[in-house]
């Protein structure tokens, strides 16, 4: 496999291609929408299936890095750097590392699974749903792979509009609020680091024009202190806050959540809420080691993420909206992933990546599984229901499955992650440790209750009783097979991940201890900032 | 010693039309008829006229006459008339005392803010003219010649520049003022 | 007489400013702007005094900005009172907000 | 070659593209003049302004390649500064006598001279842009303005134009005469109108804490921020932006603004560029106070053409921050803002305009409601404009490039505006919320059963349209060139000297 | 840590026992096979539709209250159930056959093999300094454990094919009941904390769905959910221990902690902090003082499941986990006496309740319960064996009183069901007099109280008398009794424990002689319509309990104390020797413990004497004569109705847990932090704020010049005051 694509030259062309393709499938759907006159019907259906195919695509030339890339590297793989913006020092630089290309991984192969998902759901204008998809799909995949600042800024922001369009086209009731407030919170984060990424830029150009290239403005961080170096932490990590989403920066969530549909759901939970924590790992962190690993900087940092391990959860068990539970409880996972980065031993760095994949197959599985129930249904209400597995037992078996994964039971992915997070935390961090290992009791009763007044108790209501013979049909079966099949290989045997992730996270890990190290002999003994 | 009587009786007179400026300006400004404050203003602009002179700018104060008081003023006066806007009602034409009183005040902080020019002291801090080595400003330089010469060389620009002005305001007016031709449609 | 000139000049002017806020009368406003050039002139033409002919220029320029102004302006009053028949600032409030 | 403009024949040279379009205005307004008010004969007109513009712009390409030069003194720059704002104001020209063509056809404006007068205020703002002397800058103001507040009453049939233009008029007046007021007390302080002359001797006797020169650059501030409607200054902006006819209005907002905007430019950083630790407090307030009050009312307007007016405010705070700046480097910055703010108004303008039934109605941005529905590809491209102006990337295009910019030329200020730039994205952040207002009222809400089809689109409409968007995006993906083109004709003072840089205290409240 | 894929050169790994993976995989596949015979029925709903009728036979099962259909679905047997028959028992008993012969090869070794044979199959999670692998740990104590579940849950198997033949769910159950074996062998057979972690969890997690098993009815559903609950909060404990041992041995694979365990500090805040958190955990799962309430409530599910899971195997990891620790738990005395104070408490805590529960399977939980709390009282002192070796009679007796129980109800139900009797089949105030029904399950539930009572020479007599004299003999000498517990010095602590264990000794023959007595003398309660439908279970029911009847009659001679020589002497024990030994020798302490035979004659004299005194005083006391039907029991009072009522331990912790958990979250944070001050005010309230703001804003907007000239004017001044007066 390996030699056959370096015969053609993979690793040379395949980033751009898996950035550019999606465009291209937009491009092909305007057209086709512009040339086709078509009914709704049959536009959904040409629409749709472009869309898929065009993911299939993304997702299998993407499978290729699996095998091309050497994650035990210090150097970037796949990496291409052409000049975009010279005046600026801005250029088109990507390249990924072990970490970078799970998460790459996870979206490709999630994308098709997505659109399987809104399969029948989205019946307005399709075309401008999967072109937006697509696009959406363009930047969260540019974000994993920037290595220019402004280029990752550019990335990061792209995904922000398709995003807010979906919410609030294809949303619920409270769409527009929702939209409006997942773009503004987001906006509020986002602009301070872009100050925070000029500010860098112009320092790492030293008088001359501005060089936003990741390599030089890591040399430029690492070499001296940077001029406001807080702040610059601060911009970033507020920026990466309120994507992950940590409290108190976690409300847009769960009315994103809720009122997205469910492609836009799973997009949101499963690779969306990602690109906060791999902001921290990629940039926030390494970028500014001595800031990150401040005794008050990170005091601040671990006190939010067990807060929100712990409020999540206790917030998710009085929701009675399943999809806001199971956005509070995205809250609470995300804290984990948060916990392992700034406890920063290798085994807490790598059970945050793991909690990050598995999060997002499972989450992204509840919450297709919802988008399910709520197309028989129409209702999300956690009391409407009752009794469905009478009527529809294999959905049950999946949500069992599925949440079953998000408590983190063993043999689930979940576990995995989560465990590695903790044991890896507890040496660094005891006492957060503990206080975040109390959500797996939180999170069994949260997610256990809310299953129970699904799929179990009496049968009462007639609605749901109209719904026998209605059980997930053969395309929603297909969907959810691999990511259940992924749950519990994961959760048996995770070493492949793991063994992908090990090198960069332990690059990262030294790195930063070095760079603590350093500054901490550089300061005088009774030192002050 | 005739200096000093033509100094003195030039202070006088500076001063005269100086009040009398302020005066017809306050008048101007408190009258409700629209005509009489015109009226009022065209004072003013007499009385400028004469310090205008007095500052030895002859050609500025005669054209200062001509097409202030003479042409602008009457093209108003000729406006006020054509709207009969003679009598203006006198109730609304002008704020209340509040509104008075508090401009009053404003326009005495404005005073004191533009006073604060008065510290600078400039006159002998800006004799330019002796740092450049240029000659002290000829007295009898306000006649239509000192000025003639910079206008149609240092100033042409601005100068031809007006033409463009006038022409302008020419068409704007002609296109705002002109009866609604397309009404009749 | 420079400081004096100056000093009435601004005088002038305030009295202008004083007419602009204190008026309703959109024709009055405008004859408090003229007032507030000429005072502008004034400055101009003592200023020269000291710095030679270049204020006495200006004054020709103003003057004649004052002119445009002046036949746009009543051109523009005149239009809006074919619309209200009223010159009153007060009255002319559709755009707000 | 380098011009001696005391040479009148060299000096006509110089102003070769202001002259064409001067002379041609005045032909045109004979040739308006000769025939009986008509829907065609306004065309053609305009049509022939069109050309005459697009001339101009060509003579300027020319002038600019030559890359010529004046000598230090002198009442007009012959710079790359002043082509690249050359071109910005034709673009905006065309795409002002573009729409008009057609908006003045909906609402039975039938004079062929208002073409012309957008010809004269454009050959003013040229001046403006040339101008190095206070006379000069005096007068290109005044015939921009003049022609402009005629602009504004274009549509006699409505009282709203007629209120629009005499606010406008009474104000501007109002306003000017504090702008000469400063002119006069520089001109007492320095005894120079000419920029170079001022900023000269200001260094040479060290007028830094002069009284008289201090007000009299806060009245010419005073003056220039009411031209460019910063805050407080700006009142006069909604109502005027609402009550004149639509493309007048995208005029009034991008072009009359760039073109006072780089003669504030010229003579802060050329004349009084010494005295910066005197203006850049208030300026820098400004700047803050105009951003703030334009997002904040900006959130609670119902009618889209005062929204875009508040807009225009809050940009006026934007391109402020350049001026603060003091840089060369900033000084690119506001021409490529300026280039980007053009495009995004024009192109908003021109969807508010096709929108707009003929008479005398409101602009409300109900109207808009589910708009995407009916005309998918106008309020595709109004949302386009709508991000660019929020300045956000790729979708914004250019405009976030714009943006990026500013904060660039803020941090990179000598003064080191960092807490600016931080203000600036915060208050953009509000600006997300009337922007994006109308992107949901188009995209998220159903059409109201009601609503009446929008007009037809006419082909200049639709050409403006499509170049604006072309241009948006395109720029937006691919800036660097334009990067290029303004950095290379980025301002540098005859003035200037770089070692004052050092001299200069950092600067932040 | 021993990473090599497989250990060469231990003796075993020649042998058959290098298939031991193949005893938790064959599990794992009759899982795969019953959940796919399950889920290909539910998709192809068919003229047997199973989902069709199940509404009533579930209601019928755990509330006969709504009867009103006739027999018709009784042919709603599920289509594949003849093959699930076979799979479902056909793998264990493959499993167990495994097993024996894993034990057989041990069996013939040399005894004093000390070293574990550990099959590593995989590595599992392995990042940084962390590896743990997916590896067997296969000794003397895991194979115990292994014989038990696999023995047993064969037998349980056997006697569910009868049991649960007509459910409609039947693949489903035997699906579930094959994934919890599978995953109670990955808890006894996993090399490391973290794997038998997963079997921890897994158990649990059967458990939930076997409990809820008929989830249509809310009070199971929620059974279930409260089982996985309180058993995550024992799991965390666990889990913190775990995070302590790797943070501070940097290992969990049993061989590394326990050779890091011998170099702490004996008694440090260490390893009692950990052995505390093991014991956490162990509260969660078997049921201890304060997590036991979860237990009661499990009998919920079928009577089988509460017999293989609430009885004989999963409820005693808690046991196995600490017996597993020993080293740990031997190095933390004050730890130790925790667990056995606990675990007495415990004891006799569950005994009363035990007395006065009506229902049938509810007296066998508390029950379970106590002789839990036996069990840790045994392994807290130090007499780990001895605690195995309750834990593997009790497994017998208690399976056999379950499975007995279970052939009752069967018997119950079937007879309420042919008449449509709304009554409860389990409460015993219908019973009465089934000896002449049901002769064979009344003499197998004679044999099994006896057993538990601790009447010689059944085997609870056996495991119960060593524990209660491990007890005694460690009040004097042992590291236990020189340690200091809450200030009270160790040995009286002993002695109360001593104490407390009579005391739930007594109360024990107590309750279960007035379980027999209610059940099976006495005059019919049953009705007299019904009484003709009662007969004896078929064969394949009757003969499980046959064979739990032998064993818990004879099961005590596996480990006959030494006192009485001659067969079978300490041979569990000796057995257990190389895993246990050095934890029991631990707590021992230097001077090592004897009791004189003399003291242990009158030990075991006392302990008979209770026994006897608790079966005469409620053979004496108790007139099931007087008794009467349940639906018109008069209500209890006083203490009766407090016990009835489980010491309204339940009520206490809604009360004080769960409500004010939920009522927190959900005024509190969701709606007062979340949806009042996060978004509400700083979200919503900066945004109502801005637009405020503008709107007073626009209001200053007049549309009047005048206004518009001063707001300049007040420009104009504040520029110059900037100017002028900086």
């Amino acid at each position: 496999m390996t030699k056959f694509l370096v015969g053609i030259g993979y690793n040379g062309w395949i980033l751009p291609v898996l950035l550019v393709l999606p465009l291209v499938g937009g491009l092909l759907l305007v057209l086709h929408r512009c040339t086709q006159r078509q009914d709704a019907d049959a536009a959904m259906r040409s629409a749709r299936s472009i869309a898929f195919w065009i993911f299939v695509a993304e997702a299998v030339l993407s499978i290729g890095l699996w095998w091309s890339i050497d994650t035990v590297s210090a150097d970037w793989q796949a990496y291409v750097d052409v000049a975009w913006i010279p005046q600026w020092g801005a250029r088109f630089t990507v390249g990924i590392d072990g970490i970078a290309l799970m998460l790459i991984l996870l979206t490709t192969l999630l994308m098709p699974l997505a659109v399987l998902g809104s399969w029948t759901s989205i019946r307005v204008n399709p075309h401008a749903f999967y072109t937006l998809l697509l696009v959406l799909t363009t930047g969260m995949l540019g974000v994993f792979m920037a290595l220019d600042l402004a280029f990752f800024y550019v990335m990061w922001e792209v995904m922000l509009v398709p995003m807010y369009l979906i919410i609030g086209i294809w949303g619920g009731q409270r769409r527009l609020y929702a939209s409006i407030k997942f773009f503004i919170y987001t906006m509020v984060g986002s602009l301070l680091m872009l100050v925070a990424i000029v500010s860098l830029g112009l320092q790492a150009g030293q008088g001359g024009p501005p060089v936003f290239s990741y390599d030089a403005i890591l040399a430029l961080t690492r070499a001296a202190p940077v001029v406001g170096s807080y702040w610059l932490f601060g911009a970033f990590a507020l920026a990466f806050a309120v994507k992950v989403p940590m409290f108190p920066f976690h409300t847009w969530l769960p009315d994103a959540h809720v009122e997205a549909p469910t492609a836009g759901s799973v997009i949101l939970a499963a690779i969306m809420l990602k690109m906060g924590t791999f902001g921290f790992v990629r940039f926030a962190v390494p970028l500014f080691p001595d800031v990150a690993m401040d005794p008050t900087v990170r005091t601040i940092i671990l006190v939010l993420a067990v807060i929100g391990i712990v409020y999540g959860a206790l917030v998710a068990l009085v929701q009675p909206d399943f999809k806001k539970l199971v956005a509070y409880s995205s809250v609470s996972h995300l804290g984990f992933v948060i916990l392992g980065i700034f406890a920063m031993t290798v085994e807490s760095m790598q059970g945050a990546l793991m909690v990050t994949i598995s999060h997002g197959i499972s989450t992204g599985a509840l919450f297709l599984l919802i988008g399910m129930i709520y197309e028989r249904r129409h209702t999300r209400q956690i009391d409407d229901f009752g009794g469905i597995a009478k009527v529809m037992p294999i959905f049950a078996v999946f949500l069992t499955v599925v949440s079953l994964s998000a408590i983190g039971v063993p043999g689930t992915n979940g576990f995995v992650g989560e465990f590695l997070v903790l044991i890896g935390s507890f040496p660094t961090q005891p006492y957060y440790t503990v206080i975040a290992a109390t959500s797996v009791v939180f999170a069994a009763a949260y997610l256990l209750w809310a299953v129970q007044r699904i799929i179990y108790n009496p049968l009462v209501k007639p609605e749901n009783a109209a719904l026998k013979g209605n059980d997930l049909n053969w395309r929603e079966i297909g969907l959810l097979t691999p990511l259940v099949i992924a749950i519990l290989w994961l959760g048996v045997y995770p070493k492949p991940v793991l063994n992908k992730t090990e090198a960069a996270a332990d690059r990262l890990v030294r790195s930063v201890e070095a760079a603590r190290m350093g500054s901490m002999q550089q300061l005088p003994p009774a030192g002050g900032r | 010693m005739g200096n000093v009587f033509v100094s003195l009786l030039y202070g006088f007179n500076f001063y005269l039309f100086g009040l009398i400026a302020i005066a017809s300006a306050l008048l101007f400004v408190t009258r409700k008829s629209p005509v009489a404050a015109a009226l009022w203003l065209v004072n003013v602009m007499f009385c400028l006229a004469a310090l205008y002179v007095m500052l030895d700018a002859q050609f500025i104060g005669a054209i200062q006459v001509l097409v202030y008081a003479g042409a602008i003023m009457v093209v108003f006066l000729f406006v006020v008339m054509l709207l009969n806007l003679g009598r203006g009602d006198a109730d609304s034409d002008m704020r209340g005392s509040v509104g008075r009183i508090a401009a009053g005040a404003v326009g005495l902080a404005l005073l004191a803010e533009v006073m604060v020019l008065a510290r600078s002291r400039f006159p002998e801090e800006l004799t330019l003219r002796a740092a450049q080595g240029l000659a002290p400003v000829d007295v009898t330089a306000g006649v239509i010649g000192p000025i003639a010469g910079p206008l149609f060389n240092e100033y042409l620009l601005a100068f031809e520049l007006t033409s463009i002005l006038l022409l302008t305001a020419i068409v704007g007016a002609v296109l705002i003022g002109k009866k609604r031709v397309t009404d009749a449609r | 007489m420079l400081a004096e000139s100056l000093a009435l000049s601004a005088l002038l002017f305030t009295i202008g400013v004083i007419g602009v806020l204190t008026r309703r009368n959109a024709i009055i406003l405008f004859m408090c702007v003229e007032l507030m050039l000429n005072a502008v002139n004034l400055s101009f033409v003592a200023l020269s005094k000291l710095h030679g002919v270049g204020g006495q220029v200006f004054v020709i320029f103003v003057m004649s900005v004052a002119a445009a102004e002046a036949a746009v302006g009543l051109a523009i009053i005149i239009a809006i009172f074919r619309h209200r028949q009223s010159v009153n600032l007060e009255d002319i409030n559709l755009l707000k907000g | 070659m380098t011009y001696d403009l005391l040479s009148p024949t060299q000096l006509s040279a110089a102003l070769l593209p202001d002259l064409l379009l001067m002379g041609g205005a005045i032909v045109l307004m004979l040739v308006a003049a000769w025939r009986p008010e008509s829907d065609a004969h306004q065309r053609t007109v305009g049509l022939a302004a069109i050309g005459l513009l697009i001339a101009t712009m060509a003579t300027v390409v020319w002038m600019s390649v030559r890359g010529d030069s004046a000598l230090e003194t002198g009442v007009i720059a012959v710079d790359g500064f002043r082509w690249m704002v050359d071109l910005i104001l034709l673009l905006g020209a065309i795409g002002t006598i573009a729409l008009a063509i057609e908006h003045n056809e909906r609402d039975g404006i039938t004079q062929a001279e208002s073409h012309v007068l957008v010809l004269f205020a454009v050959a003013g703002m040229m001046i403006l842009a040339a101008a190095r002397d206070l006379m000069v800058v005096f007068l290109g103001i005044e015939i921009m303005s003049v022609a402009v507040y005629v602009l504004t009453g274009l549509n006699r049939r409505s009282a709203r134009s007629a209120e629009a233009s005499l606010k406008y008029f009474l104000l501007g007046a109002f306003a000017t005469a504090f702008l000469l007021y400063g002119m006069a007390l520089v001109y007492g302080a320095t005894g120079q109108t000419q920029f170079a002359e001022i900023g000269l001797v200001i260094r040479r006797l060290n007028l830094i804490d002069n009284p008289m020169l201090l007000v009299g650059i806060g009245l010419m501030l005073v003056g220039m921020a009411f031209k460019v409607a910063a805050a407080p200054f700006h009142m006069w902006a909604p109502d005027v932006y609402d009550g004149a006819p639509t493309p007048i209005t995208a005029f009034m907002a991008a072009t009359v603004k760039t073109a006072a905007f780089a003669s504030f430019l010229r003579i802060w950083y050329e004349a009084f560029y010494s005295v910066f630790n005197g203006w850049a407090h208030a300026v820098w307030w400004l700047a803050v106070l105009t951003m703030v009050v334009g997002n904040v009312v900006a959130l609670s307007q119902k009618n889209i053409k005062r929204m875009l007016a508040y807009s225009s405010i809050v940009h006026t705070g934007y391109l402020l921050v350049t001026v603060t700046a003091a840089s060369v480097l900033a000084s690119t910055a506001f021409t490529f803002y300026a280039l980007a703010y053009t495009l995004a108004t024009f192109g908003a303008f021109a969807v508010v305009a096709s929108m707009q039934p003929a008479g005398e109605t409101d602009a409300r941005i109900s109207d808009y409601q589910g708009l995407w529905h009916v005309r998918p590809w106008m309020a595709t491209a109004m949302a386009v404009f709508l991000l660019a102006l929020l300045g956000f990337p790729v979708f914004g295009g250019v405009g976030f490039f714009a943006k990026w910019y500013l904060i660039q030329a803020a941090i990179a200020a000598p003064a080191g505006l960092t807490i600016l730039a931080v203000i600036l994205v915060l208050t953009s952040v509000i600006s997300a919320g009337y922007y994006l207002q109308v992107v949901r009222v188009m995209f998220m809400m159903p059409r109201a059963d009601e609503a009446v089809e929008p007009l037809p689109v006419g082909a200049l409409t639709r050409a403006v349209l499509a170049v604006t968007v072309v241009l948006i995006l395109g720029l937006g993906l691919f800036p660097s060139r334009l990067v290029e083109i303004t950095q290379s004709n980025g301002f540098r003072p005859y003035a200037y000297s770089p070692a004052l840089d050092m001299g200069l205290p950092r600067f932040e409240p | 840590m021993q990473t090599a894929p497989l250990v060469t050169g231990h003796p075993m790994s020649d042998t058959i026992a290098r298939f031991a993976w193949l005893i938790p995989l064959l599990p794992l596949v009759g899982f795969a096979l019953n959940g796919l015979l399950s889920l290909h029925a539910a998709a192809h709903p068919g003229p047997a539709d199973p989902s069709g009728s199940d509404d009533d036979h579930d209601v019928a099962h755990a509330a006969p209250a709504a009867h009103d259909h006739d027999d018709a679905h009784q042919v709603a047997r599920h289509p594949s159930a003849g093959l699930v028959s076979l799979i479902g028992p056909g793998v264990l008993a493959l499993s167990f056959a495994m097993t024996l012969a894993v034990l057989y090869q041990f069996g013939i070794a040399d005894q004093a093999m000390h070293e574990p044979y550990v099959l590593t199959l995989f590595q599992w999670m392995p990042a940084g300094k962390l590896s743990i692998d997916v590896a067997f740990q296969i000794d003397q104590l895991s194979l115990v454990m292994m014989s038990i579940v696999t023995g047993i849950g064969t037998l349980i198997h056997i006697f569910s094919v009868g049991y649960m033949r007509d459910d409609p769910g039947y693949p489903r159950y035997f699906a579930y009941l094959n994934l919890f074996i599978f995953f109670m062998l990955l808890l006894v057979m996993g090399a490391n904390y973290p794997l038998m972690f997963v079997g921890w969890e897994g158990v649990g997690l059967c458990s939930y769905l076997l409990i809820g098993f008929w989830f249509s009815d809310k009070s199971n559903a929620d059974a279930g959910k409260k089982a996985f609950i309180v058993n995550r909060i024992g799991d965390f404990g666990f889990l913190v221990a775990m995070f302590l041992m790797f943070a501070n041995f940097g290992t969990l694979s049993f061989a590394g902690v326990e050779s890091a365990a011998a170099i702490v500090p004996m008694g440090g805040a260490l390893v009692t902090a950990i052995c505390l958190f093991l014991f956490l955990g162990a509260t969660g799962k078997s049921a201890q003082i304060p997590l036991f309430v979860w237990l009661p409530d499990a009998m919920a599910g079928p009577t089988p499941v509460s017999a293989l899971i609430h009885a004989a195997t999963m409820v005693t990891a808690g046991v196995y986990l600490i017996a597993r620790s020993a080293v740990l738990f031997s190095m933390a005395p004050v730890a130790q006496l925790t667990v056995a104070v606990v675990g007495a408490l415990t004891a006799v805590f569950a005994a009363t309740i035990g007395l006065k529960q009506w229902d049938i399977k509810k007296v066998l939980a508390y029950s379970t319960v106590s002789q839990l709390g036996y069990m840790f009282v045994g392994v807290g002192v130090g007499a780990y064996s001895a605690g195995v070796f309750h834990l593997m009679t009790h497994a017998f007796f208690k399976a056999l009183l379950f499975l007995g129980s279970g052939s009752v109800i069967y018997a119950m139900h079937k007879a309420y069901h042919a008449t449509h009797s709304p009554e409860d089949a389990q409460d015993m105030r219908n019973m009465g007099g089934l000896r002449k029904r049901m002769p064979v399950t009344f003499v197998l539930m004679w044999i099994a109280t006896f057993s538990i009572a601790g009447i010689p020479p059944f085997s609870g007599f056996f495991s119960k008398d060593e524990i209660l004299g491990a007890v005694f003999a460690r009040t004097h000498g042992s590291t236990l009794a020189e340690a200091q517990w809450l200030g009270i010095p160790g040995s009286l602590v002993l002695y109360g424990v001593y104490v407390l264990g009579l005391a739930a000794a007594l109360m024990t023959a107590i309750y279960m002689t007035r379980l027999m007595l209610y059940t099976f003398h006495g005059p019919s309660r049953t009705g007299e319509k019904e009484a003709t439908h009662l007969k004896e279970a078929p064969w394949i029911m009757t003969g499980p309990l046959v064979v739990l009847g032998v064993l818990s009659a004879v099961g005590g001679f596996a480990n006959v104390p030494a006192l009485y020589g001659g067969m079978g002497s300490q041979l569990l024990h000796s057995w257990l020797e190389p895993v246990l030994g050095r934890g029991t020798e631990i707590s021992l302490g230097t001077e090592g413990v004897h009791l004189s035979h003399a003291t242990e004659y009158l030990l075991i004299g006392v302990a008979i004497a209770i026994a006897v005194i608790g079966i005469v005083f409620a053979w004496l006391r108790l007139k099931p004569d007087a008794l009467v039907p349940a639906k018109s029991a008069p209500v209890e009072e006083g203490l009766e109705r407090t016990l009835l009522h489980k010491w309204y331990v339940d009520e206490a912790y809604a009360r004080t847990v769960v409500q004010p958990t939920l009522g927190i979250s959900r005024t509190l944070l969701w709606k007062g932090i979340d949806a009042g001050i996060i978004d509400g005010l700083l979200v919503n309230g900066s945004a109502l704020l801005v637009r405020t703001v503008g709107w007073v804003g626009s209001q200053l907007q007049s549309g009047r010049v005048g206004t518009y000239a001063w707001v300049l004017l007040m420009g104009v001044l504040s520029v110059l005051s900037a100017f002028s007066f900086r």
